[in-house]
């Protein structure tokens, strides 16, 4: 199943792991996580404080369709991602994405597709404010590179 | 009426995230949507004209001036994503 | 810091994770998980047991090895590995890798790297036990051929 | 007393993982000490001679017939390596 949703609060990686990963059947092999933490410095300046606005519904609904697709190209089920939305503190967690699979190349490559996905065509809007102020962030060009990497 | 909204440097340019107002009957397309929006406020139609801007009519992705608003009753314009 | 070991007996992935992920600092962006599970099936035979043979000592040593190896080679310094020995369950975890990273790509890079180093040249017997008895596993082509593509 | 451990299908041949042995004073590489084992245990002496089997000395992987074992109190003996 794929499971895809926007979290305007703090969540626990861990207890939504262990629940997805609870559910497994005897036919998986692997289970993959990746785990995006708000970093207390950007491109070598401080932040303190990080907004992801996000649309509701849309945003929801063009994470599943990600979600999918991603799912969808490596032959991969089973697929949770959450991601944050709204003031998210240094150390918290943004994104949660994690893939299931009988054997480990698939889920791999799901996760890090989907991360690739959504890095660049997730419709959030990122604002980083530090000492000198607020700054709106658009993808980076190395996002960019992965993401055309990734469709060839 | 309709639900207008705008998101990220929008946002801040348009002083709000959403705006109900009630369309008069000779705007049917994205672009006289914007032409009226920038009558009232320029700075709030050069943003809107800028590229990369990206139109959602009730939830669906439509690009292109010509884009039918007509009866709709949600339109977002969003800047360029930052991803997540 | 590389942490490795053997556990003779069942551990709980999510526990551990949740450890390794709260020594994290404020320039971490990124953790990334595998947990390798004990599959009901191999090749299409129905497994009943699973049995990984290991040399005490040697087989702790050989790991904290390959994965100082993978960690070297992708920048990443924080890495866990807890790998099962004895006999193990359908269902109960077998390995563990986790990585932190400032970016994803790095983490995502080690964790892979390190699985494929773990699947072919980790010190470990395994034995499978089905309905026609029981057979001595050696790695699968595809796993040999995933580490000569690293390799390169 | 020297430590011979025998793992995998190894230690199915050997009928045990571990034996505690002492080396006749003659014994002094890895291919005189395969060569005593055969001669006690046939079946033991082949699986050793197979191809894909490590040495491994005092926890120190050691491979060649002419490698010493003078002194060494742990000889393991590992056939083709399962992985993880």
């Amino acid at each position: 199943m794929i499971r895809a949703s926007v979290s305007l609060e703090p969540f626990s990686p861990d207890a939504e792991v262990a629940r997805f990963s609870s559910l497994r059947g005897d036919g998986c092999g692997a289970v993959v996580t990746f785990i995006g933490y708000c970093r207390g410095r950007s491109k070598n300046r401080a932040v303190t404080q990080l907004e992801l606005e996000h649309y509701p519904g849309f945003t929801e609904a063009e994470i599943s369709r990600l979600a999918t697709a991603a799912g969808e190209k490596h032959d991969v089920k089973d697929l949770l991602v959450i991601h944050r939305a709204g003031a998210i503190a240094t150390g918290d967690p943004i994104v949660l994405v994690a893939a299931m699979s009988a054997h480990r190349a698939a889920a791999f490559a799901a996760v890090e597709e989907l991360m690739d996905y959504l890095k660049t065509d997730a419709p959030f809007w990122k604002r980083e404010t530090g000492p000198d102020g607020a700054h709106w962030i658009e993808p980076t060009a190395e996002d960019r590179i992965r993401r055309e990497e990734r469709a060839k | 009426m309709t639900r207008l909204l705008f998101f990220g440097r929008l946002r801040d340019v348009a002083g709000q995230g959403e705006r109900l107002v009630d369309l008069p009957a000779d705007i049917g397309t994205v672009g006289e949507l914007r032409a009226w929006l920038a009558n009232e406020d320029a700075d709030l139609g050069a943003a809107l004209q800028a590229g990369g801007i990206h139109v959602v009519v009730d939830q669906v992705l439509r690009n292109g001036a010509a884009v039918s608003v007509r009866g709709a009753r949600e339109i977002a314009f969003m800047p360029p994503l930052s991803g997540g």
